[in-house]
């Protein structure tokens, strides 16, 4: 669904991405390691078009390099932003509201859905979004990029800066899309996570992939962890 | 004297309300871009005239539809041609974009319609006194602009607050990028922003445009006064740009009222001292400096709090 | 939690430092003790409060409630400027130089208030010799030489993060904080670095937010873990390699 | 080769001066506002003048000269008139005329006076058809300037002659601009009218800052309050209109007695106001006074130029120019000012004007009119609003002089 | 303020260290200037051409002087024309007082006592004032402006009302036999002023004062972390900016003799904004460029055209649209060229434009007097060829002109973008750009 070859992305002068290959398919979930400045973000920020990519980056098909990051949105590609940018000053229901692509369309995500499945969210629905705590705001932004009903949807460190208990749920609810038949490029620095719901991983390193595989050969692999993820 | 204090209460806040009409449209602007938008009292002019022109073949109320939406379109192009280019080169460039258009507009509204004030009159159907207070009469006409100000807070405030694009609008304010990533064109909605905030000026010129003077010079003469407005009442916030429009007027209002001068207040200066700068302080009124109350109001708040009154950012 | 480093006195000191945005405490409960001469770093998952630590001290942003020394001075509540003039300087995370400025001036404006010129507005300012020396040897410590007359904003991002850190220590400072001095470099330039960090806080106090571990154990005397704003320890670099709470915090799973 | 560069660079610079042209014209600078806001009345004086001129040169000029205007904007600012003066002179100009602004006045009197004590041989005169700062021809006066407007006394006194025989009139309320010529207007409509009718009180005395006011329904309620019958105010421009305006909407009722009513704009406003013969205008003439020559005059300026004659003083100011420069039969600037001085002249609008030697003010009859619904022998109205001027009151050249404080240093 | 990279700045090009060549070509174009100024009013003497230098070197002092804040300390005022205008004041009432108490100072000192006047003031208002940058700073000059402005008709002791203070230069005690009657003189006085402030405030960018100025401009935040308090270092800025401005309109008030309130006013602030603006802020001579070219468009555009307003918009709004960095930025942009030795193939892209560049010019200005003259029916006169308004001839030319012109000169521009890009490519290649 998702094909990148050779994706290169600079920074002014500075070569930040060096040649990323990397696929994901329909409903697969797919996680991309490494440790911060290697790359990650870019690499999703470069197939949303916010930062402009060379090289070739086809979703569904279809070449979407150079394209406006609103078009790119608009084909079925989410994007969950590193920073969680929610919508400070509008309520939790407008931020929702704010991820339907089309109102004339539903998607398969409604907005009771979302509340209904995050008791949380729902008990401050008509609360400013600013005032959420992180894992709430974590859950809030998925949601509102769920509510575009995205066929992939690409999330930036979720759980960064989130309590464990909050990082399980945040787990479950990417769990729960991948179930709902949405592909996910998880973007990730801790592994429990992402070994415990993706198919494939990859490994970033100096704006490279550096490791392909499976979690259990990830796992395995006792030496790419300790190069490119430990400690 | 309650006579004198009902009747200036009434005119501050009519005069009030006419300061919100022509300054609304400069506050969506600033709080959804970022522009200081220095032509907005062009665009304000703008609207007076076409309306007079339109007025003069279509009668008045189509045109009070139609100006608005011709300088809105105005508005648009400039957004789309002039300023998403300038952007790049930040907030001065493009407030100095405005600034020059503010010439050129002076220049080519004094080309099309001459220098003398043009023959722009209320409508008819609203040229009657609506009602009499100490046999002071208030014209019908003041009343509808009252009306349409209160009606534009409002509806402004539900179209920023309730409706789908209000959201998106507010939502860019902050977070360009994400409204975009969620599949939202933020470059149109900018464009319809500044549309939206040039029609309200070619609005407040329709209907200001008969109660005051409708000539080429009317941009620069109230110009100044609006950023006073806006800028007082706190960049961007609306509700601010209401709540300073009615103490611009009435503290105007009211400073005219007020023959009090320090003379007045201590008793004369020894008159054998000769003129000199504290006998001018001491002897003017307060109604000789009613108008530049509001700049000297201006400087004290942003020295004291530079975000204004109701704002929430600096710049 | 972080008790003062005996024999040594303290450089900088943090005394249950709280810093609260609204409702929500980004730090909270912070005590971290950096004796004199010391090298260290702070270190923790992303979002945990190390630039906000950095900026409390450097009095970018001020404390809701605590104290922060400076080689025993309170210097909470202080500008900037008036920290900097006491002996700290820092450098930040996002590069931060004066884009329309050249190089060298950019190092020589760093130069400038440590060797008392102040706000001169009587002295030509390429007349200063001993203002040249120093900004000329600046320059040679941090490779830019050959690009000293390129305005800072059209240098590649290696170049500007070794610039930032030659502003930083341009002023002479005996403690000098750097934010992730080499966030986004590549291998090579991050031992280019590294060695440069090394060698210019020779006898100085250094403080450092890094991600990259090579270059926290290859540079730190003493770590801190922050976590949620708050430090849940402190060692020498062993002393964490073996921490398992720090393991947790890092990997979110139980070291195994 | 330097003779060629610097004709190269004379072309392609318009501002460096150009050669003074052909002798047998004479060039009348003309400074007044002709961008900006003041320019609709600045406009409106160079087509005056520029119509007179053609009427002059079709009856063969003065002295077999042609007479050219060249119109020069000074955009209302003092410093800009001196560099237009200084152009102008420079292109051989050797009469100055300019009217709007009794700040531009005092800086050309102040700069042509010191012009021709510096360039001997080069002297410039400058005539003043509407700045009617007293000073001007008081403790400013200069021998080189020469004023064909009544200054602003001589129109109070021409009008508290008036209203000392209008016995309606009883409460008065003083609104004027804050600057020099609003606050002359105030102290002599003071101190004449308490010399002339002690009985009418002064119920207010209002400055206001000089065109900065959007809404005067603040002042509108003062002087409602105050109970005045008469209002006296010298506001021009959007002063005057906004003030009508307002007073209108308010639906206050009183008599306006007024200075520039007339000017552009303004009967526009009153009409829009429906203020019937309530407005008063004080002015050396106007398009309905009655005298045939004068409104023949009328008739053919507005079917040439398209606006009504706002300066009959302008007509007398050409006309006088000519009168003086036959008399000394020179176009000499000095010769012709010398001229001028104590010359009696039969003005536009009919009566005898005398050029006052002493201060070199022109004083005329004063007309007093009312603006309104036409009456069957007024056949001009003004700016297409079918109302006009109508005479209510004529006061004489002697009645109309006062006195001056001039002490004239002569050349 | 956004910073704004420009290839080579201020600093860049004052580093020490250059070679010999360069510092001779620096006294060189400072020795030049001053000769050309000697020189000028023997090739121009009428006293038109004399009234013109002058005033161009008053609006050159002043445009500078507005540039230590916009240009170098990052500052927008809407208001400098208020230390212009109480230089003015300060400057006639020091006149007035030498000749009333007969002191013995010379008019050549008086613009000092005009430099004072504007000083005074900005050290009064300029702490709270520069409290704070960006919009902030911008609103409160654009209020003090106003106030001061209106200040003025009201404080009439000391402003003397509309009509302002007038004074006689010649009144004063005399100097190498000098009346300072003549406009010659006046002239020579203002030239030296001239020579001596732009020398005063070009050395001032070379003072640490100068370039931490310059460091503010570019991150007023990072400049706390190196010891400075930016505050401090806008305040003093503010100071000489309001000294130089008062020190030109003290030299108004020679060549005017008179102060009025004309001087304080918005349009007066608003010209030096437009004068500094296009002349471009990022280099010292920017300003002059841009002094020079807005004082003689506006003495020279309103004798040619009554809507010369509309034309200083234009050139206004396409500068800051297709050259922020004003004129000198846009001259500037040559520089790595001409070292590189690319410029050439730049230069005859230029060539090539400059027809359908020049037609499409004429099509906006006969556009636009068309319309301008249409009710009037004055004859348009371009290039010596007389148009009518009213003649459909006139207007098909204005049409072809537009359309034609605009279409062949946008193909063109295109390749003057290719020529760039080659020839920059080239200059980078060989170290000249960065």
């Amino acid at each position: 669904m998702l094909e990148v070859r050779d994706l290169h992305a600079y920074y002014g002068k500075s070569h930040i991405l060096q040649g990323v290959d990397l696929d994901v398919a329909a409903g697969e979930v797919v996680s991309l390691l490494g440790r911060n400045g290697v790359g990650r973000s870019t690499t999703v920020k470069a197939i949303m078009g916010e930062v402009a990519p060379q090289g070739t980056i086809r979703f569904k098909g279809k070449d979407i390099v150079g394209l406006p990051s609103y078009k790119i949105a608009r084909l079925g590609l989410g994007y969950v932003p590193e920073h969680r940018d929610i919508f400070p000053s509008l309520t939790v229901r407008q931020n929702l509201l704010l991820g339907v692509k089309d109102t004339r369309r539903p998607g398969k995500w409604r907005l009771q859905d979302m509340l209904d499945m995050f008791p949380n969210l729902a008990a401050r629905a008509d609360t400013a979004a600013g005032v959420l705590s992180g894992g709430e705001k974590q859950m809030l932004t998925t949601c509102r990029t769920l509510m575009g009903d995205p066929d992939l949807i690409m999330i930036d460190e979720p759980t960064e800066g989130l309590a464990p208990l909050i990082v399980q749920q945040v787990g479950d609810l990417i769990a729960r899309i991948a179930q709902a038949g949405v592909a996910i490029l998880l973007v990730e620095q801790k592994l429990s996570i992402a070994l415990r719901i993706s198919k494939r991983v990859y490994i970033m390193g100096h704006g490279r992939v550096v490791f392909e595989g499976t979690p259990d050969e990830l796992k395995a692999n006792a030496a790419v962890r300790q190069e490119w993820l430990e400690v | 004297m309650l006579e004198l204090i009902v009747i200036s209460t009434l005119n501050g806040v009519l005069f009030g309300m006419l300061l919100f009409l022509l300054s609304s449209g400069l506050t969506v602007i600033f709080s959804m871009m970022g522009v200081l938008n220095f032509a907005h009292a062009s665009f304000y002019m703008l609207g007076a005239f076409f309306g007079f022109q339109l007025t003069k073949w279509i009668g008045f109320w189509p045109a009070l539809v139609l100006a608005p939406l011709l300088v809105g379109a105005i508005g648009m192009a400039v957004e789309r041609y002039g300023l998403r280019n300038t952007h790049k080169h930040g907030h001065v460039a493009e407030l100095l974009l405005t600034f020059g258009l503010a010439f050129a507009i002076e220049e080519i509204v004094s080309m099309i319609w001459g220098k003398s004030p043009v023959d722009y009159r209320v409508p008819a159907l609203l040229d009657f006194p609506a009602f009499t207070i100490f046999s002071t009469n208030y014209p019908a006409y003041k009343l509808f602009m009252l009306a349409v100000s209160i009606v534009i807070f409002i509806a402004l405030l539900i179209v920023l607050k309730r409706t789908r694009v209000g959201l998106i609008v507010q939502a860019a304010l902050t977070h360009p990028h994400m409204v975009g990533h969620l599949g939202h064109n933020v470059g149109r909605v900018f464009m319809a922003v500044f549309g939206v905030g040039s029609a309200l000026a070619g609005l407040a010129g329709v209907i200001a445009g008969p109660a005051l003077v409708t000539q080429s010079d009317m941009a620069a003469a109230l110009g100044p006064i609006l950023f006073v407005v806006i800028v007082f009442g706190g960049l961007g916030s609306l509700p601010g740009a209401f709540i300073a429009s009615l103490v611009i007027g009435l503290v105007q209002t009211f400073a005219v009222a007020l023959d009090g001068s320090l003379a007045s207040a201590f008793g004369p200066l020894d008159p054998s001292a000769g003129p000199s700068v504290l006998t001018d302080i001491w002897n003017v009124t307060i109604a000789q400096v009613a108008p530049i109350v509001p700049y000297l109001l201006l400087v004290i708040i942003l020295i004291v709090r530079p975000m204004g009154l109701m704002g929430t950012r600096e710049s | 939690m972080s008790g003062a480093v005996s024999g040594k006195s303290a450089a900088i000191e943090v005394l249950a430092v709280e810093k609260r945005f609204g409702n929500v405490g980004i730090i909270r409960d912070l005590n971290l003790s950096v004796a004199q001469g010391e090298r260290h770093a702070i270190i923790g998952p992303n979002g945990a409060g190390k630039s906000t630590t950095f900026n409390l001290i450097s009095g970018h942003i001020k404390p809701t409630s605590g104290e922060v020394k400076l080689n025993g001075e309170v210097i909470s509540g202080l500008q900037p400027f008036e920290i900097n003039r006491r002996g700290l300087s820092r450098s930040f995370q996002v590069t931060n130089v004066f884009a329309r400025m050249s190089v060298w001036e950019n190092v020589r404006c760093a130069v400038l208030w440590a060797t008392g010129h102040r706000y001169a507005f009587w002295k030509n300012v390429d007349s200063l010799p001993e203002v040249r020396e120093r900004t000329a040897k600046i320059l040679d410590d941090i490779h830019l030489t050959h690009r000293r007359d390129v305005p800072a904003g059209l240098l590649t991002y290696a170049e500007q993060r070794e610039l930032e850190i030659g502003i930083t220590i341009a002023s002479g400072a005996t403690v000098v904080m750097l934010d992730e001095p080499t966030a986004g470099m590549s291998n090579a330039e991050t031992e280019r670095a590294v060695a440069l960090i090394r060698r210019l806080t020779e006898g100085k106090t250094l403080v450092i937010v890094e991600h990259d571990m090579s270059v926290v154990f290859g540079l730190a005397d003493r770590i801190s873990v922050l976590v949620y704003g708050h430090i849940i320890a402190s060692g020498t670099p062993e002393e964490i390699r073996r921490d398992p709470k720090v393991k947790e915090a890092y990997l979110g799973e139980e070291a195994h | 080769m330097m003779r060629k560069l610097t004709l190269a660079i004379a072309v392609i610079a318009p501002m460096l001066g150009q050669a003074a042209s052909a002798e047998d014209t004479i060039k009348i600078g003309y400074i007044d506002p002709l961008s900006g806001g003041g320019a609709s009345v600045g406009e409106g004086g160079l087509k005056t003048f520029q119509y007179l001129a053609e009427e002059m040169n079709a009856k063969g000029g003065i002295l077999g000269k042609k007479i050219e205007i060249v119109g020069l904007d000074n955009k209302t600012n003092p410093q800009e008139s001196l560099v237009q003066a200084q152009k102008a002179i420079d292109s051989g100009v050797r009469f100055i005329t300019q009217g709007n602004g009794s700040s531009v006045a005092a800086a050309l009197s102040d700069f042509v006076t010191k012009n021709n004590t510096r360039n001997p041989g080069k002297e410039v005169l400058y005539f003043n058809y509407a700045a009617v700062d007293p000073s001007l021809t008081n403790d400013k006066c200069s021998y080189w300037h020469f004023r064909w407007d009544a200054g602003s006394d001589i129109k109070m006194e021409a009008l508290t002659n008036y209203m000392k025989d209008t016995p309606s009139i009883k409460k008065v309320y003083l609104i004027n601009q804050d600057y020099s010529f609003g606050q002359s207007v105030r102290t002599d409509a003071r101190k004449m009218l308490g010399a002339k009718r002690p009985d009418i009180q002064i119920v207010g005395d209002e400055l206001h800052p000089l065109l900065k006011v959007t809404d005067f329904s603040p002042y509108i309620a003062k002087i409602k309050a105050s109970g005045a019958d008469s209002v006296v105010t010298g506001n021009w421009g959007q002063d005057i209109a906004l003030l009508l305006k307002a007073a209108a909407d308010a639906g206050l009722k009183v008599n306006w007695y007024t200075y520039y009513a007339g000017g552009a704009g303004g009967p526009t406003a009153i009409k829009q106001t429906g203020l019937d013969h309530q407005v008063f205008q004080i002015t050396e003439g106007f398009a309905n006074s009655g005298n045939q020559a004068a409104m023949d005059f009328e008739k053919a300026f507005r079917a040439k130029v398209g606006i009504s004659l706002w300066y009959p003083r302008a007509v007398n100011e050409m006309r006088m120019f000519k009168a003086a420069a036959e008399k000394a039969n020179s176009v000499d600037p000095v010769k012709v000012a010398a001229a001028l001085e104590d010359l009696k002249f039969e003005v536009l609008d009919g009566g005898q004007g005398l050029m006052r030697k002493d201060d070199h003010q022109f004083f005329q009859p004063i007309y007093i009119s009312s603006f309104g619904k036409l009456a069957a022998n007024e056949p001009f109205d003004e700016e297409n609003t079918g109302w006009g001027w109508h005479m209510v009151s004529k006061v004489d050249t002697a009645q109309a002089m006062v006195s001056t404080t001039c002490k004239m240093a002569r050349p | 303020m956004t910073a704004k990279v420009t290839p080579t700045s201020t600093s860049a090009s004052n580093a020490p260290g250059k070679p010999a060549g360069d510092g001779l070509r620096f006294y060189g174009v400072w020795l030049l200037g001053i000769a050309a100024l000697i020189v000028l009013p023997m090739l121009f003497s009428s006293g038109g051409s004399l009234t013109s230098f002058s005033l161009i070197g008053i609006a050159i002092v002043f445009a500078l002087s507005y540039n230590i804040l916009l240009g170098q300390t990052g500052l927008l005022s809407f208001g400098h024309a208020v230390h212009y205008g109480l230089g003015g004041f300060a400057a006639c009432h020091m006149m007035n007082a030498v000749v009333a108490h007969k002191w013995p100072i010379p008019l050549p000192f008086i613009p000092l006592f005009g430099g004072l006047g504007g000083l005074v003031f900005a050290i009064i208002i300029g702490w709270v004032m520069t409290k704070r940058a960006g919009t902030v700073f911008a609103m409160i000059s654009l209020g003090i402006g106003e106030l001061v402005a209106s200040s003025s008709l009201i404080l009439r002791s000391v402003f003397g009302g509309e009509s302002g203070v007038t004074t006689d230069r010649t009144a004063l005690p005399k100097m190498f036999g000098w009346s300072f009657g003549p406009q010659l003189q006046v002239y020579y006085l203002i030239a030296f002023w001239l020579v001596l402030s732009a020398i005063a405030m070009y050395a001032l960018t070379r003072t640490p004062l100068g370039r931490i100025s310059n460091a503010v401009r570019d991150n007023p935040e990072r400049v706390q972390f190196i010891g400075y308090d930016p505050h401090v270092v806008r305040y003093l800025a503010f100071c000489f900016a309001g000294f130089f401005a008062g020190v030109a309109g003290g030299l108004a008030a020679i060549n005017f003799e008179i102060a009025n309130s004309a001087y304080l006013g918005a349009i007066q602030s608003g010209l030096v904004l437009f004068s500094t603006f296009i002349g471009g802020t990022a280099y010292f001579f920017g300003p002059i460029l841009g002094a020079i070219l807005v004082t003689y468009l506006q003495l020279g555009l309103t004798s040619v055209t009554s809507v010369w307003q509309l034309y200083f918009g234009i050139i206004f709004i396409g500068i800051v649209m297709f050259s922020p960095g004003g004129i000198a930025g846009l001259l500037m942009m040559h520089r790595p060229l001409v070292r590189a030795g690319t410029l050439r193939t730049v230069i005859l892209s230029y060539l090539v434009a400059v027809v359908p560049t020049v037609a499409l010019a004429c099509g906006v200005i006969l556009a636009i007097e068309t319309v301008a003259r249409f009710s009037g029916g004055e004859t348009i006169n371009l290039f010596g060829i007389g148009f009518k308004p009213q003649s459909p001839v006139t207007w098909i030319v204005a049409l072809v002109l537009l359309v034609g012109g605009g279409f062949v000169a946008r193909l063109s521009w295109g390749r003057i973008a290719e020529a760039w890009d080659r020839a920059a490519t080239v200059a980078r290649d060989r170290g000249y750009l960065a």
